[in-house]
């Protein structure tokens, strides 16, 4: 299935854009972000950011589907 | 009236305080957080912010409606902006009105503090050697 | 800077705010004492403001100054207005920067409250029902 | 010997005036403050009221001088 990846800050910059469309056989947002992190060569470890699907902040262990929008949010530093 | 906007424009102090006059009120607390030329130790030239503009909307505006329903403050007006700062820059203003003083301050402290803990916005520093680096803290 | 001001004119905060800019603070924490139209139940239609502006300048000034050499605050900025005054206008500004918003925020309600407790400025509220009164708290 | 008093706020209106100058026969800021709240009926009990004495608060008990300005300063209400 296709889900959609949107990327901000360090990560956007890590991979050199702000989205990108990707097919996975599986529906775990760990192993998603696991194979992205590799691919870019992203440094936040996972425990450091909160999983956004869909425009909610959900948690690591909720299933994907098939065209969801998927942040990997780093730690925010506005103010 | 409670809002907060994300904006790509200089952040008009005076504007917007003009929302929270309202002859009940007493007491106007408000907070700029400005660019400034240093943190941690390295000089900043200028400073880059990010949003994740969606879902930022929403989290500000519930930090503004839940503190407005808690508290005896009447007004709550939050503006971050986006985009390039320099140095002097207003990156974040928050202003409060209530009756009396000790929950204009106190709401206004909580809102800024809030914001910089739960809004999805990020700082890029670009330094005086020409490097820059996203700050996760 | 530190500056404590009694005025007769109506308070200009963006004058005022000017005074604070510094590229080294990144926080500006500021508070407007406002007429409000209601005290204690009774609806107030102006007030007055009398001081004993020797003395109050005095105090005014060593409550500014002796908060910046015990805080973080760089710069403190002070102005209670006299006379008479309608609904709506600003009676006191305190404005506060530095480095970081603790100190701002902390140093501000400092100085708004050691004023009220302090300064030999007294209040005449008049009442709708034409009756006033000075405000001996 | 000669003292000047000065009156804010509330003892201002009721005295009907700012300022006056009165002789007095001793040094005594009290006995001072009884006479002027009897003469012009102030409501203020003396325990409420700061002494000034030339520009600066001192206590009840400092002798007065001659030619002293004597302020009477109520709780004051400003902010």
């Amino acid at each position: 299935m296709k889900v959609r990846l949107c990327y901000f800050a360090s990560l956007r910059d890590a991979a050199g854009t702000a989205t990108e469309e990707i097919e996975i056989g599986h529906v775990d947002a760990v192993r998603l972000y696991e194979a992205a992190a590799e691919r870019h060569g992203f440094s936040l470890p996972r425990s450091r950011l909160r999983l956004v699907v869909n425009g909610e902040i959900v948690d690591w262990s909720r299933p994907l589907q098939a065209e969801d929008e998927v942040v990997f949010l780093p730690p925010v530093s506005g103010g | 009236m409670t809002r907060f906007e994300l904006t790509e424009l200089p952040i008009d102090v005076a504007a917007l305080r003009r929302e929270l006059d309202d002859p009940h009120c007493g007491a106007i607390a408000s907070f700029e957080g400005i660019v400034r030329d240093h943190n941690d130790g390295r000089r900043v030239h200028r400073l880059e912010y990010q949003s994740y503009a969606d879902l930022a909307m929403r989290e500000g505006q519930a930090i503004v409606d839940a503190v407005v329903s808690a508290s005896q403050a009447r007004h709550v007006v939050c503006v971050h902006r986006v985009g390039m700062l320099a140095i002097g820059d207003i990156a974040v203003w928050v202003g409060v009105a209530a009756a009396h003083r000790g929950a204009a301050f106190e709401v206004c402290r909580h809102v800024i503090d809030q914001v910089k803990l739960r809004v999805p916005i990020w700082k890029n520093e670009h330094y005086a050697d020409a490097s820059s680096g996203w700050i996760h803290p």
